[in-house]
């Protein structure tokens, strides 16, 4: 029982906070309203015996994903005052479309539940929660079996950094750094020029 | 021997016409304005004569006098060549022909071929270049080169004045060769390209003044309208493939009466074989012999030069309908059906055209009217099965009505190119040859001879002959045509007469200059008149029993054919007196309405004229026949034409094809780029109706359990 | 009452919905489409996690976790080309972003 | 001939001219002049050339001749060539009117004379591939690249209206044409092979043959062009250069017929015999609607186009008659008009050199400077009227003389061609030639220079040759049509046999 | 775990791949903008170089649990990818020298989105399929807003950006479909579980429905190829010759590995959808192209349609048809790298120009240009003898032999509305009056375009090899 209820629970404030998300006037609470939901989806999670994505979830989403959403928002500092004519305008096509995408997605589930005998052997059967913990488990498959996509993944990583970093870091060309290799390599000859003034002539 | 009277025309039509294709080169004016840019052959030109054609053009040829006018056009060079190159080669050919015809005619040879080569070959289908040499053959031969012979001697004179000659000769040659392919062929094929030929020729020397409007309007018609007839007899020849598995002469007559009684399929409906056939053979003898409905081309053919029309319009071409059918007897004594409707047509024919010629004023055209007349008396005469009358009249027809035309043609020479008879007359004492030989050449076509005897005129014997095998015909329309040639008899002497009154009898009617300079015509040009002159007068008397009479069998030896119950020939002889006497008082009431007209009482024509307004009008207009075709035909054709080009091509096929698919692709595109709106919530969008479609499509479509 | 694998599918499907619904109803700024594109990503990763123990199948927990990781790759990107676009134009509204089209 | 690919060589030669003409790089006169000199030389040895495949070929051999056969592509289609007696004579026909439309532009292309040239020995290589070709991927390839040389002759070296002509001559006959190509993939499935000569063994079930037949058909249709397809034509026909339409009316209209000749009536015989009428009807309403519409043209060359429509119907109508005649007639009616209508458009060219004008209206009296040019259009007029003695006879003959057997309505209607064409082809020889002088423009006009005699006189003694003495045009193709008529009447009979039993097995 | 020994000689080439792609960061990073061109010749030798090792090794298997698969079919089209990447670097060598944007990471993002493809290749996991598929993507949104000044790179990479992630989205979420209803992530245990559950079900298509979004997207198959034109217009123009050629190999790879590997059981379903994809982008693809003036919009709606053409091959299913796909990538990037060469070359007073009537009478001007772009056009529009026309035959026969005579039909017609619009631009080069020449073409651009150029027009000489080749690679996956 205390399953349903939480799993109610975390579901409600998951889709409720996803309705937000898409709805709320000022981004800044969006992204606040992502946040909610990422939480409460990885107490899905929780529930769902997986410990290690659901702080992952955590971790990496609400620490740092949403919060680069948050940074941005804040920083392109956008108008968020109208909420213009668009959002209301497509609203009713817009939910008719979606009602109908929902409808046959949860025919789906229907389906599942009437047939679900899949077959054949499974690929990595979970091990008991008792002997092995789940991210012990999770971690000797990724880094036996799944190293390639493992090493894809940081492939992808390096590309997120490298464009990340190609987009928007700027040389600005009239700001002033400090530059310690300049600094230390300074020497006499290159910083001083001697110059002779003639006397009685003035500079 | 036959090769060469066949070919030496040919060869004289080669050697004229490249003197004259080599001779127009060399004389062309040198460029009036800036030359366009390009290097032409050297020209050695004659000065800037090119750009008075202008003003002259007309003058040139209609009247180009000789003493008082411009100096006229230069002539081509070559030209006394090309004239005695082509005559000579003819007056040999006719004089082969004449060997030819006493040979094969009065000997007793058969029918023979004389191959000359293979022309196409396609599986069943064999047509070889050959001649059928038979006594119709030679008798056509003797004709053919006669008149022609004639004419080219007639036209050294009377074209003498025209830069054109060499290819005039040219021209007269290459006609008397396709008319000696038509009468020699060994095939239906054969005779088609002869058909034809004479088609070509006519339409180059009706269009010989080329700078004329109305002679190359007339060229076309004569074509075009020929072409109506030839359709019908293309497909006679398709039909006789058809039924008879050939073209060959040979094959075919061999072979009539096996598919005497077969049927075939025309055009949807049954049809009695050989009737079809040669109903559809005698369309093409209707267009070559100018009859009832497809004459309308021969008075407008009038237009070429004089020798022209006495060479084709009278003596030959006309006259290869006729010999057609005469020539298909076999096939035409099958089709009872087809000879009643020749004879409908040639009676009417016949009738017609002498009520037209009966207020002609251009002295051409009464003549033209007269010779589609008598065609349609010959083919009275085939339609009622005699067929050696009729070709009996095609004979001493083509001698009196060449006569005719020549001398109508001196006639207008000596008056400058003057044709309406209107402004003749008194010419008798100016043009004293002219005048006799033109009266005999009247003598013989209103029919002048001792009635119940076989002394008279060529016309008298060939034409009173017809007469009485149409009173003596069984078909239906026998006792139509009887009674309408009676009646044409009698307008053809009227205007025959009526012709000669205005012409030569009374007070001329020409300005007096042209009068003071009338004159008669040249050696060479008088000449073929006398020739032709003694034809019109023997031509009847010597050859009546050979033709038609007791003597016929030895001559035709079977090339013209009589089925077994077909009595004509005896029948013909065997009416009554009052019918054989019937044609000379016909002519004679004729000639005594014309002298009651034009030399007692001159007033009197134009009174019953005015009288009778309507049907004078009708009449002088030719019952509107050309009118009718140019609403019927001409412009409908063109209005057709117009349609189908701008509706229909341009609007229906190109409109709602290529023209209207591209735009309708264009539409579509703009619309399609107007999907592309630019806005990510927009292809978003699409995305997801895409992919809900390809889901529901996969729920219902898809034959999921 | 046991919550079963179709519970976690409906939600999952509840919140891929939300997430589609978010990019293209959505006429404000981009951000929110990228937020958007997390919660569709997030609604993967339940699907992923629910099949996984109903499974009883460690493989759907891994992909989840490389969904995760791209996720925040993406979102870094997303953000880069964000802010260069926001430089150049002066704004994120969607319906801004037009000059290409036809 | 040995071991000689004979017709890959006559094929390809074009192309070692145009490499020839690639190394001149100059662009003086005299760069140019030998541009032309190498095209002309070019074409001039390639019809020589051809002229052995006439020696080596064997006219009572009715089966394909010189055959040459490499591997190409992995194996999934062939390189083979040969020739039969229905192709050998088109062979000829483009070798011998290319080095004419190489002197027809002598003159009167004047710049990208380079290119010209290139695209017109090109499109020989194509054209002779075509008839050739016994693999239909292989004849598609040369079929459907033809396209291009042609598109680019007619839009570069065009008239006014050429983006628009060259637009739908090419999307006409590329829409046609795709559809043909999906059935020789059908077939292919079907025959497993793409050999002309096994498919033409092949048999294809009856109510396959209906689609290919169709689908080919609409790609022939359209080449023809057949009526109600054929408005590309005359568009085409007036914005080409000379040479391009003497092409244009010469051999590229013939590879639809040819293409009926070799595909759709051997290979699917049933499907001829039950669409034979509606050939028939097409056809005599080309013969008589396009016609009437040549009556009323006021531009000489969409008049000689509407003219060649015409003509075209009675090919046509010749190839499905199925009988001896009626296919002879219609090859040779396809040869004749090749260089007749080609001479046509030479003449055309002529006038158009001197006063770059189409217009009928804009000639009149052109006899009385030019009577050697007057000569030579009438003859063509004559032929083109189909006057016996003169080519265009025997082939409108033969062919009606094969349709008659068939069928008689259309026979009749057909035949009214001979009346209507004479009324337009005289009537245009009036406007144009003769008359008097009167317009100015045309006062200082030349007549036919010797180059252009050089053009004109050969055609004009094989129209008159040809017209009296057309035994060995028929005589080559004769073996072949009559096997081609007897296979298909065997086909007919074998489908009609089948069809007799198939009933008394269903009953039981 | 021990490192399985046949994993270098299977991974070799992405190994070298993703090395050299840090090596050369490195270099970049170290030298400065200075090395812009060092690194870009390094980048297009190493490509090459991962390209002579593909031809050359031999091994073929799968290795990495099954994930990563060597075949004939991925070694073809992994050369196929590597040349159609390393012509896009060598591309862009003039311009970023000409628009003053010499940036070192724009060859090594190509490279590792080379790597993303030779992964999406020789992908056989669903998860692979996934990493492979972001690794490019993620390296081409960058690429396309790698203009950063310009306002229309920008929006085209936000554009791709948002598109693409929605479409990944789509795919996961098909994937995680898939996995969830058959239990695994291998294409062989997928199909094999498919076949032990007894064919077809409704989670299972539509995870396939989702999954195949998501791949469309990729090739830009309608109607997801909504991004498409605005991407290639707005995207640098090397980077949109870029997009236009290697990428959609290798997607168009996963495309063909996906529906015949894992889900060979329900080919009826597959067959469908791709058949309505083929069909909708054939007929965009042409309809849409005609009113385009921009020559990069016109060529992306050219894409569209070739990929719809392409997909007639796979919709067959059929060893022909996968055989006929292969022959048509590599035809069409052949003719793609040759287009956008031309298009490159269209520089006046060092400006680039994008609208096709500026190429008016460019073959008076640049014949050689006029005349290889006139044959690639008529290449593109499927006219034989060149290419294109051999390509479509082969996906058209394939169709027909398994009776899809009506994608078939669609196709040819189509294919005539699309000669339309590349008759234009050969009709704008030879046609029409000359606009004044375009600047020297830079020597690089005129190598590719030679090349491509001989290739289309010499096709029917040399296609033998390349033929048997597409046939082999076509059998290693039946």
């Amino acid at each position: 029982m205390i399953e349903a209820f939480f799993f109610y629970l975390f579901a409600a404030i998951t889709i409720a906070s996803a309705v937000m998300v898409i709805s709320a006037r000022n981004p800044v609470h969006s992204v606040l309203f992502l946040i909610l939901a990422f939480v409460n989806a990885a107490g899905l999670f929780m529930l769902a015996g997986a410990e290690f994505l659901a702080l992952i979830l955590i971790v990496v989403y609400v620490g740092a994903v949403a919060v680069l959403f948050l940074f941005v928002v804040m920083m392109l500092d956008v108008d968020f005052a109208e909420l213009r004519q668009g959002f209301l305008q497509y609203l009713p096509v817009g939910m008719l479309i979606g009602v109908i995408f929902l409808a046959e997605l949860l025919f789906v589930v229907g389906a599942w539940v009437i047939a679900p005998n899949v077959g054949g052997a499974t690929a990595a059967p979970i091990p008991d929660m008792n002997e092995v913990s789940n991210i012990e488990a999770i971690g000797r498959l990724l880094y036996t079996r799944y190293v390639y996509f493992f090493q894809a993944a940081a492939m992808v990583l390096l590309v997120a950094m490298v464009g990340a970093i190609v987009l928007t870091l700027r040389h600005k060309a009239n700001v002033k750094r400090q530059d310690i290799n300049v600094q230390v390599a300074r020497t006499r000859a290159t910083s001083m020029e001697i110059k002779k003034v003639e006397s009685g002539r003035g500079l | 021997m036959y090769s060469l009277i066949v070919f030496l025309p040919l060869v004289g039509f080669l050697i004229a016409g490249a003197i004259a294709l080599w001779g127009a080169r060399t004389t062309i004016p040198a460029p009036v304005g800036g030359a366009h840019g390009h290097h032409g052959p050297d020209d050695h030109g004659h000065g800037d004569h090119g750009h008075d054609h202008a003003a002259h053009a007309h003058a040139a040829h209609d009247d180009h006098g000789h003493d008082d006018h411009h100096a006229a056009e230069p002539a081509a060079p070559g030209s006394r060549i090309a004239e005695l190159v082509t005559t000579g080669f003819l007056i040999v050919s006719c004089l082969l022909s004449w060997v030819a015809f006493l040979t094969v005619g009065f000997g007793d040879g058969e029918t023979f071929r004389v191959p000359v080569a293979a022309w196409m070959t396609s599986g069943a289908l064999v047509v070889d270049w050959s001649f059928r040499i038979d006594t119709l053959t030679v008798m056509m031969l003797i004709v053919v080169t006669t008149v022609s012979s004639l004419v080219h001697a007639y036209s050294i004179g009377y074209m003498s004045e025209d830069p054109g000659r060499p290819r005039f000769f040219a021209y007269l040659s290459l006609f008397t060769f396709a008319m000696l392919m038509l009468v020699t062929s060994d095939n239906l094929v054969q005779m088609f390209f002869g058909w034809e030929g004479v088609g070509l020729a006519s339409y180059l020397l009706i269009g010989f003044w080329y700078k004329k409007p109305s002679a190359s309007a007339a060229a076309i018609k004569a074509f075009v309208v020929n072409r109506v007839g030839d359709f019908g007899f293309a497909l006679g020849i398709f039909g006789v493939f058809a039924v008879f598995g050939s073209v060959g002469f040979d094959a075919i007559f061999a072979n009539t009466e096996a598919v005497a009684e077969q049927s075939m399929i025309f055009l949807g409906a049954e049809w009695h074989a050989l009737e079809i056939i040669t109903f559809l053979l005698f369309i093409g003898a209707m267009g070559k012999s100018a009859q009832f409905l497809l004459h309308t081309w021969l008075p407008d053919a009038m237009e070429g030069p004089t020798p022209v029309s006495a060479l084709i319009h009278a003596a030959t071409m006309v006259t290869a309908g006729v010999f057609m059918v005469a020539r298909l007897s076999p096939l035409f004594e099958h089709a009872h059906g087809t000879l009643t409707f020749v004879t409908f047509i040639g009676a009417t024919t016949a009738f017609f055209a002498a009520t037209v010629g009966l207020v002609q004023n251009d002295i051409k055209r009464v003549i033209a009217y007269s010779t589609c007349s008598q065609l349609g008396y010959m083919f009275v005469a085939l339609g009622v099965g005699a067929y050696g009358a009729g070709v009996f009249h095609l004979f001493t027809h083509a001698f009196f009505k060449a006569l005719l035309f020549l001398g109508a043609g001196s006639v207008i020479h000596a008056m400058h190119h003057e044709q309406d008879m209107r402004k003749m007359g008194g010419l008798r004492s100016k043009i004293p040859v002219t005048y006799w030989t033109m009266l005999i050449g009247t003598l013989a076509i209103t029919g002048v001879g001792i009635p119940l005897t076989h002394i008279g005129f060529a016309g008298f014997l060939s034409k009173d002959a017809i007469i009485e095998s149409a009173y003596a015909g069984h078909n239906s329309f026998a006792g139509y045509a009887f009674m309408l040639t009676l009646i044409a008899a009698a307008m053809t002497s009227f205007y025959s007469w009526r012709l000669i009154f205005l012409t030569f009898f009374g007070q001329t009617r020409a300005d007096h200059h042209t009068f003071e300079h009338a004159h008669e015509s040249p050696r060479v040009m008088l000449i073929p008149l006398i020739v032709l002159s003694v034809g019109a007068v023997l031509a009847g008397m010597v050859f009546y029993e050979a033709f038609v009479g007791e003597a016929q069998g030895e001559f035709w030896k079977g090339a013209l054919l009589y089925g077994p119950e077909n009595h004509i020939l005896h029948d013909m002889h065997e009416v009554p007196a009052w019918v054989k006497a019937s044609p000379f008082f016909a002519m004679l009431f004729g000639l005594g309405i014309a002298y009651w007209f034009y030399i007692a009482d001159p007033e009197q024509p134009k009174r019953l004229a005015a009288r009778h307004d309507a049907l004078y009008q009708f009449l002088l207009n030719k019952w509107y026949f050309d009118e009718l075709y140019d609403l019927l035909f001409v412009r409908s054709a063109k209005a057709l034409g117009r349609f189908f080009w701008k509706a229909g091509d341009g609007m229906v096929i190109d409109g709602l094809g290529p023209n209207g698919v591209a735009a309708r692709v264009q539409d579509v595109s703009a619309r399609v780029v107007r999907l592309q709106t630019g806005y990510v919530y927009h292809y978003a969008f699409a995305m997801l109706i895409g992919v809900a479609a390809l889901i529901t499509w996969a729920m219902f479509a898809g034959g999921i359990n | 009452m046991v919550i079963g694998l179709s519970h976690y599918l409906s939600v999952a499907a509840i919140l891929f919905t939300l997430g589609i619904l978010g990019i293209f109803l959505n006429r404000k700024n981009v951000i929110v489409i990228l937020m958007s594109v997390e919660l569709i990503l997030l609604a993967v990763n339940l699907n992923l996690v629910a099949f996984s123990a109903h499974l009883n199948d460690l493989v759907g927990q891994i992909f989840a976790l490389f969904v995760l990781t791209v996720a925040a790759a993406e979102a870094a990107i997303g953000l880069a080309i964000l802010v260069v676009f926001f430089r150049n134009r002066g704004t994120i509204a969607v319906e801004d972003i037009n000059m290409m089209k036809g | 001939m040995g071991g000689l690919p004979l017709l890959s060589l006559v094929t390809f030669l074009p192309l070692a001219g145009v490499l020839f003409i690639l190394l001149v790089r100059a662009q003086d006169e005299v760069a140019v002049m030998n541009i032309r000199r190498v095209a002309l030389i070019t074409t001039g040895v390639t019809f020589g050339l051809s002229l052995f495949i006439l020696g080596a070929f064997d006219t009572s051999n009715p089966g394909f001749q010189l055959v040459e056969e490499i591997d190409w592509m992995g194996g999934f289609f062939s390189y083979r060539m040969g020739v039969d007696g229905i192709s050998v004579m088109f062979v000829l026909l483009t070798t011998f009117l290319m080095p004419f439309c190489i002197l027809a532009s002598w003159h009167s292309v004047e710049h990208r004379v380079k290119e010209y040239m290139i695209a017109f020995l090109v499109l020989e290589t194509l054209m002779i591939g075509v008839f050739c070709a016994l693999d239909i991927v292989l004849f598609y390839v040369f079929f459907e690249g033809g396209l291009i040389p042609m598109f680019l002759i007619i839009g570069v070296w065009g008239g006014k209206r050429r983006v628009y002509a060259s637009y739908k001559f090419f999307l006409y006959t590329l829409l046609g044409s795709v559809l043909m190509l999906l059935a020789m993939m059908a077939m292919y499935w079907h025959a497993g092979t793409t050999d002309i000569v096994r498919l033409l063994e092949a048999d294809f079930p009856a109510g396959m043959q209906t689609w290919l037949w169709l689908a080919f058909f609409a790609s022939f249709a359209v080449k023809m062009p057949m009526w109600p397809v054929h408005t590309w034509l005359p568009d085409a026909h007036v914005e080409a250069p000379t040479a391009g339409s003497v092409i244009l009316a010469g051999i590229l209209l013939k590879m639809g017929g040819y293409g009926f000749l070799r595909f759709s009536v051997p290979m699917f015989p049933l499907a001829s015999a039950d669409f034979a009428p509606l050939v028939f009807t097409l056809s005599a309403v080309a013969i008589v609607y396009t016609s009437l519409v040549a009556l009323m043209q006021e531009d000489i060359k969409k008049l000689i186009a509407y003219s060649s429509v015409a003509h075209m119907g009675y090919v046509t109508m010749g190839i499905f008659t199925m009988n001896v005649q009626g296919i002879q007639g219609a090859i040779f009616q396809m040869i004749s008009h090749g260089f007749v209508s080609g001479a046509l458009f030479l003449c055309v060219g002529v006038v158009y050199d001197r006063m770059h004008t189409r217009d009928i209206d804009a000639y009149g009296g052109l006899v009385n400077r030019m009577p050697v040019y007057a000569f030579a259009f009438l003859v063509f007029t004559m032929a083109n009227v189909g006057l016996p003695g003169t080519s265009g006879f025997v082939g409108e003959f033969l062919t009606l003389l094969g349709a008659f057997q068939v069928n008689t309505w259309v026979a009749f209607v057909a035949t009214t061609g001979v009346i209507l064409s004479a009324a337009y082809a005289l009537w245009l020889f009036r406007r144009v030639v003769w008359g008097q002088l009167t317009k100015v423009s045309l006062q200082g006009i030349m007549d036919v220079d010797r180059r252009e005699i050089a053009i004109l006189a050969p055609l004009v003694v094989l129209t008159i040759y040809f017209g009296v003495y057309p035994v060995p045009i028929l005589d080559a193709c004769a073996a072949s049509v009559e096997a081609l008529v007897r296979n298909y009447q065997a086909a007919i009979e074998a489908a009609s046999q089948t069809a007799a039993l198939v009933p008394s097995a269903l009953v039981h | 775990m021990v490192v399985e020994p046949h994993i270098f000689s299977l991974a070799l080439p992405e190994i070298m791949l993703a090395v050299g792609s840090m090596a050369l960061l490195m270099i970049g990073v170290f030298m400065g903008e200075a090395s812009t061109r060092f690194v870009t010749t390094l980048s297009v030798i190493l490509l090459a170089g991962v390209a002579v090792v593909v031809i050359a090794m031999d091994a073929e298997g799968a290795t990495f649990g099954g994930a990563f698969i060597v075949d004939g079919f991925a070694r073809f089209l992994k050369v196929l990818a590597l040349i159609g990447s390393a012509l896009a670097i060598l591309m862009a060598v003039g311009f970023v020298r000409q628009e003053r944007f010499e940036r070192f990471e724009f060859p090594v993002l190509i490279v590792i989105a080379t790597l993303g493809m030779m992964m999406m290749i020789s992908a056989n996991d669903l998860i692979a399929v996934y990493l492979g598929l972001e690794l490019t993507s993620l390296a081409s949104y960058v690429v396309a807003a790698i203009h950063r000044d310009d306002a229309r790179s920008s929006e085209a990479g936000l554009k791709y950006f948002v598109l693409g992630a929605l479409s990944s989205g789509m795919l996961l979420y098909g994937a995680s479909l898939v996995y969830g209803f058959t239990g695994h992530t291998e294409f062989g245990a997928i199909a094999a579980s498919i076949v032990a559950s007894g064919g077809s079900s409704v989670g299972l298509v539509f995870g396939l429905v989702f999954l195949l979004a998501g791949i469309a997207f990729k090739v830009s198959a309608v109607p997801f190829h909504m991004w498409t034109p605005d991407v290639y217009e707005g995207a640098p123009t090397p980077v949109t010759a870029f997009f236009a050629a290697a990428p959609k190999v290798a997607a168009m790879a996963i495309f063909i590995r996906v529906v015949i590997d894992a889900f060979a059981p329900i080919t009826s379903d597959w067959q469908q959808i791709v058949s309505f994809m083929a069909i909708a982008s054939m007929i965009l693809g042409s309809f849409a192209a005609i009113g385009q003036r921009n020559i990069k919009r016109l060529m992306a709606y050219s894409s569209i349609g070739h990929m719809g053409y392409a997909l007639v091959g796979l919709a067959a299913g059929t060893e022909t048809g996968v055989q006929g796909v292969l022959i048509y990538l590599a035809t069409y990037v052949a003719m793609t790298a040759g287009a956008f060469a031309c298009i490159l070359a269209m520089r006046r007073n060092g400006v680039m120009t994008e609208d096709i009537y500026e190429l008016a009478g460019l073959s008076s001007t640049n014949k050689t240009m006029a005349f290889f772009l006139a044959m690639i056009m008529f290449s593109l529009a499927g006219i034989p003898p060149f290419a294109g026309f051999f390509a479509k035959y082969f996906v058209f026969v394939a169709a027909i032999q398994q009776g899809l005579v009506a994608l078939a039909v669609i196709g040819v017609l189509s294919s005539v509305v699309g000669a339309y619009y590349y008759l234009r631009i050969i009709k704008v080069m030879y046609f029409d009056e000359p606009a004044p020449a375009f600047e020297k073409t830079p020597v690089e651009l005129n190598a590719v375009l030679w090349g491509a150029g001989l290739f289309t027009v010499l096709f029917v000489l040399v296609s033998g090899p390349l033929g048997s080749a597409a046939a082999a690679a076509a059998r290693t996956l039946f």
